[in-house]
């Protein structure tokens, strides 16, 4: 039997496949094939989106897509005993233009990962149906999650400028 | 008929936690509802980035104020897992009985909500009742009530005290005795059965697309639970079952929820039989201060009590978590199932749908 | 007599309302393993809500809360309490439009209030009303045949010389459906629909502070008493007590201990309904008309049916 | 406990009223909001002393803000404070209304909280237990009794500031004054 690290090398190219763990497979890949590869691997029988992550790697000036997909498995069933149980996809897009496309019509529960993605790292998903803010109310110049976002000097500069009620009686008179 | 607006929450009765759905009304059946969420953001992911690795732990136990101690388990085993240290053997099923008290804790504190809902006092507060005895077992082990920050990466904090192991057993037979009361009064309610029975459907096709987990799954007939599929700790040297049912509606997943407590109860009872006596329960680490781990990135997951758990985490190699973000079950079903969920029921089961469903807000916020 | 009556039988009821409002909360509290709170707790509350200020929302707010009160206060003058009765001259059909006005003033109030989980359950009112005005309407139906009169006064005294309705065995499947829909009348589980705090944040009275909760808090005591009274006017004999107080017949004692019986009465109906309140969730507002239409009002129809052949 | 003095509630109902019926805006700020079921429930049954949570602000005098307090959730308790018939009053729980907490460097929860809504006490822990949340409500009461616990009146009286912090914060707020703001008192600091 060919195993789902062979399929994938001879189906796709410039895949890079890392499955030193026991249950985890990486795979590195450009971000054109995401979308082919999410929905080769929703039909090889892992259909299930645990999570859409980003990380930001300011050095390299790049924003990396992390999406997990795994099996829906009853307790007892066994999922071809070799093959293994999670597998991480790794995309890397730019930063200064940071759009991709949404994965929604392959993983519906996509929607809120991607919302809430758009909202901290200010990643556009062209095709997501409403990329409205989820968790933030207030506006920041910068999206928080980036690593160039310096919470104390934000807090200090916002919350800490307000001053008490005592100050402000004080500067009336 | 007119359609209105309804803002159900932050402040409402009904509302377990700081969470709002604003709801499309027709009448008394909704039209379109949309979670809310965020009131309870505090930005964890990225205050972790900002804090060394061992003082995430007050961090991490604060994202789910229900049940912390999972938190504490996928956060540890997420550092275990980077920087490649082995958790003892008594070690784990400390760790094992320690979440599955937890769980226990958890669903309890889910039918005092489950119940007060429906305006079910009595049951309400019986189970709030349950949930404070268990909590003074946690007292007893950890020094604190609800946030324990007991686990830690290797294992522990500290072992059982003497005579811990059997306290905790009659402290659950005392729970478990009162099982029937709750089945008569609760579970078997022909009244509540009415109100809890087709309602907030949501079917095997549903949830698997719709990414759910954990009991809503269970619900459905789908025994998905990753401490079988991959076992962490103590799980995969005892025997126990995944209870299912079939309809899909909130009574259902209620049902789940208890037969995964009672289920819970007996693993307590089997790991501590099978618990080797003597040994150690920690691994040592290096000087927290000066702890680095090696680059690279891990994806965990656990079996909270509302589904399957899981921690992306990337280290850059240096004393500090480059990347952490939780995958949390509330996650999903408050925002994705909820809104779904929702669609075409009445008022007065917004509550219903949303307890049956579990959705924890600060789970949801981070 | 009368005078005294007038201003006496009001009052009586305020304070037993109230009183038994802070029963229901100690006696839950006991169902639920804890202490509970202080029986005049009620009376607490109502002193906390007059002391703080109020916001309206318009004449009509003000206006509706106050036609609540004084239409519940009415409704009492009507209702012989022991040997106390204040208007004789009112029959039970005039009873039962007078009961519809304290949930209709409080409906004005919330509907001036504007909040939709007022409008709400002002909805939910209404039809609950309705779904049990038809019950109680056969009920009350049957005990006018049987007794062959409309007045209430007419009503005690004739059962004061026949003894209780309730152990007549024609008067016994009516006595059971006014049992089934008394948690109706008096909102308790599992008919607290209107005011169902998790699911429409106590409806109506929403917008009501200060001193608007402070009357409503009043209304709901009169409405409770008025519920529980007329239960044990019409079935459990008012204040008689199986002839025991025939002895003292002609004195002022037997108006006061009538007054007693009557109270100690209710207290023993309330009971029955709080256990009742203790072990059920709360009805959806289709599934507490389903119920009301169905049982209750199969039961009284029933009820009806064998007195009118009877008589 | 002085519920049972007669004399006192003669010479002062009003004050007295309002210690023993506190009526709890239920109100899930924060994490605090766990510990709030076990005091009112059985163990701990917070009815004793009369105090229930109800469901809308309108009806209630104490105001329970229980932990952090992001910035989404502070406008929902700045309305939901306004609601509250005065006379009220306001106690928060842990250290994170007093100055953040360990939440100190988040973007998105604020420092102090009494720069937005007077707080009439604040209950140490994290969370508090329910003993805590007793024994500050007992303190309370002590307060209530020597009319200290006056943060409605210094919201009456100081509106102007509490509403130029409000709005400093928020920029303009899309509900208008409780009370009147004069435009030229507005200090600007």
């Amino acid at each position: 039997m060919v195993s789902l690290k062979e399929k994938l090398l001879s189906d796709f190219e410039g895949l890079k496949i890392d499955d030193r763990e026991a249950d985890r497979l990486f795979i590195d890949t450009q971000k054109e094939a995401v979308l082919s590869l999410l929905s080769y691997l929703k039909k090889a029988g892992y259909n299930h989106l645990a999570m859409v992550s980003c990380t930001d790697w300011i050095d390299e000036g790049k924003f990396e897509l992390v999406y997990i997909v795994n099996a829906y498995l009853s307790g007892d069933q066994v999922f071809g005993k070799k093959e293994k149980k999670c597998i991480v996809i790794r995309t890397k897009i730019s930063r200064q233009s940071a759009r991709f496309m949404t994965v929604m019509e392959i993983f519906e529960n996509a929607e809120p990962y991607e919302r809430e993605m758009h909202e901290m790292f200010g990643i556009d998903f062209e095709g997501h149906p409403r990329l409205t803010p989820l968790m933030l109310e207030r506006d920041y110049k910068i999206p928080p999650f980036r690593k160039d976002f310096d919470t104390l000097n934000y807090v200090n500069n916002t919350f800490g400028k307000i001053p008490s009620i005592e100050q402000r009686k004080e500067g009336l008179k | 008929m007119r359609e209105l607006e309804l803002y159900y929450g932050p402040q409402h009765l009904g509302m377990v936690g700081n969470f709002s759905i604003t709801l499309q009304v027709e009448g008394d059946r909704i039209v379109k509802a949309s979670a809310n969420p965020g009131y309870l953001h505090r930005g964890f992911e990225k205050l972790m980035e900002q804090r060394t690795w061992m003082q995430n732990f007050p961090l991490v136990c604060r994202i789910n104020v229900v049940e912390p101690d999972h938190m504490e388990l996928i956060y540890a085993m997420g550092v275990e897992k980077l920087a490649g240290i082995e958790v003892p053997e008594r070690g784990k099923y400390v760790r094992s009985i320690y979440c599955e008290m937890a769980r226990v804790a958890s669903h309890l504190f889910g039918a005092w909500a489950y119940a007060n809902m429906l305006g079910f006092d009595t049951v309400a507060h019986w189970a709030m009742y349950h949930r404070d005895l268990l909590l003074d077992m946690f007292e007893e082990l950890t020094g604190a009530r609800v946030y324990h920050i007991y686990l830690r990466p290797g294992g522990v904090r500290r072992d059982f005290p003497d005579g811990f192991t059997d306290r905790l057993v009659e402290t659950l037979h005392k729970i478990g005795g009162k099982v029937p009361d709750y089945n008569a009064t609760f579970f078997e309610n022909s009244l509540f059965r009415k109100r809890a029975e087709c309602v907030g459907i949501v079917n095997r096709e549903e949830a698997l697309r719709m990414g759910a987990v954990g009991h809503t799954l269970k619900a459905t007939g789908m025994a998905y639970d990753i401490r079988k599929i991959e076992p962490y700790d103590a799980y995969d040297q005892i025997d126990f079952d995944i209870h299912t049912r079939e309809k899909g509606d909130a009574y259902s997943r209620l049902l789940a929820i208890r037969d995964e407590m009672i289920e819970s109860v007996h693993m307590i009872f089997k790991l501590i039989d099978k618990m080797p006596a003597q040994g150690e329960v920690c691994t040592k680490t290096p000087n927290p201060f000066k702890w680095t781990i090696p680059a690279g990135d891990a994806y965990v997951r656990c079996e909270s009590s509302r589904g399957e758990l899981g921690l992306y985490m990337v280290s850059d190699g240096g004393s500090k978590p480059y990347r952490v973000h939780f995958n949390t079950p509330s996650y999903n079903h408050g925002l994705t199932v909820l809104e779904k969920a929702l669609e075409g029921e009445s008022i007065s089961d917004v509550g219903n749908i949303m307890i049956s469903l579990y959705v924890v807000a600060p789970e949801i916020d981070r | 007599m009368n005078i005294v009556a007038l201003i006496v039988s009001p009052l009586i009821a305020l304070i037993t309302g109230l009183f038994f409002l802070g029963l229901s909360r100690k006696i839950s509290a006991r169902i639920h393993w804890r202490y509970g709170p202080p029986v005049y707790q009620p009376f607490i509350d109502v002193m906390r809500a007059f002391s703080q200020k109020s916001i309206t929302h318009g004449n009509f707010f003000d206006f509706g809360i106050i036609l609540s009160l004084t239409g519940t206060i009415v409704l009492v003058l009507f209702l012989p309490i022991g040997g106390l009765w204040a208007l004789n001259t009112g029959g039970l059909i005039m009873f039962l439009y007078l009961m519809l006005l304290g949930p209709f003033g409080i409906a004005l109030s919330g509907a001036a209030a504007a909040n939709p989980n007022s409008s709400i359950g002002i909805s939910r009112n209404f039809l609950l009303a309705l779904a049990y005005e038809v019950p109680l309407l056969l009920i009350l139906l049957a005990v006018m045949t049987d007794y062959n009169t409309i007045s209430l006064v007419e009503i005690v005294e004739k059962q004061a010389a026949t003894g209780m309705a309730i152990s007549s065995w024609r008067l016994v499947i009516p006595g059971i459906a006014y049992f089934l829909i008394l948690p109706a009348i008096l909102g308790l589980r599992p008919f607290e629909i209107t005011g169902a705090v998790q699911e429409i944040a106590s409806g109506p009275i929403a917008e009501f502070g200060g001193k608007h909760m402070a009357f409503y808090t009043l209304q709901h005591a009169l409405q409770t008493f008025v519920g529980i009274a007329l239960f044990v006017d019409i079935f459990l004999g008012g204040g008689t007590l199986f002839g025991l107080l025939n002895s003292l017949a002609g004195t002022v004692w037997v108006d006061i201990l009538e007054i007693f019986i009557f109270l100690l009465k209710m207290v023993l109906v309330l009971f029955i309904g709080l256990f009742v309140n203790a072990v059920y969730p709360r009805f959806r507002i289709e599934q507490a008309m389903q119920y009301l239409w169905k049982w209750p009002t199969l039961i009284a129809f029933v009820g009806l049916v064998i007195v009118a052949i009877i008589n | 406990m002085d519920r049972n003095q007669i004399s006192k509630w003669l010479k002062n109902p009003g004050k007295m009223a309002h210690k023993y019926s506190f009526h709890v805006v239920y109100f899930c700020t924060g994490c605090g909001i766990i510990e709030i079921p076990p005091s009112i429930t059985t163990r701990w049954d917070a009815e004793r002393f009369g105090i229930i949570p109800v469901a809308t602000p309108r009806q209630a005098n104490l105001f329970l803000i229980t932990g952090y307090v992001s910035t989404k959730t502070l406008k929902a308790i700045i309305r939901t404070y306004e609601q509250m018939p005065e006379p009220k009053y306001t106690v928060a729980f842990g250290s994170c209304p007093i100055n953040g907490g360990m939440y100190y460097d988040s973007y998105n929860t604020i420092t102090s909280l009494d720069k937005y809504i007077p707080v009439d006490g604040y209950i140490a822990g994290c969370m508090p237990r329910p003993e805590a949340v007793f024994i500050g409500v007992t303190h309370l009461w002590k307060l209530i009794d020597m009319d200290k616990a006056d943060g409605y009146k210094r919201y009456r009286e100081d509106y102007v500031h509490y509403r130029a912090n409000q709005e400093q914060l928020y920029g303009q707020m899309d509900w208008p004054p409780l009370f009147p703001v004069e435009k030229k008192e507005q200090a600007n600091l």
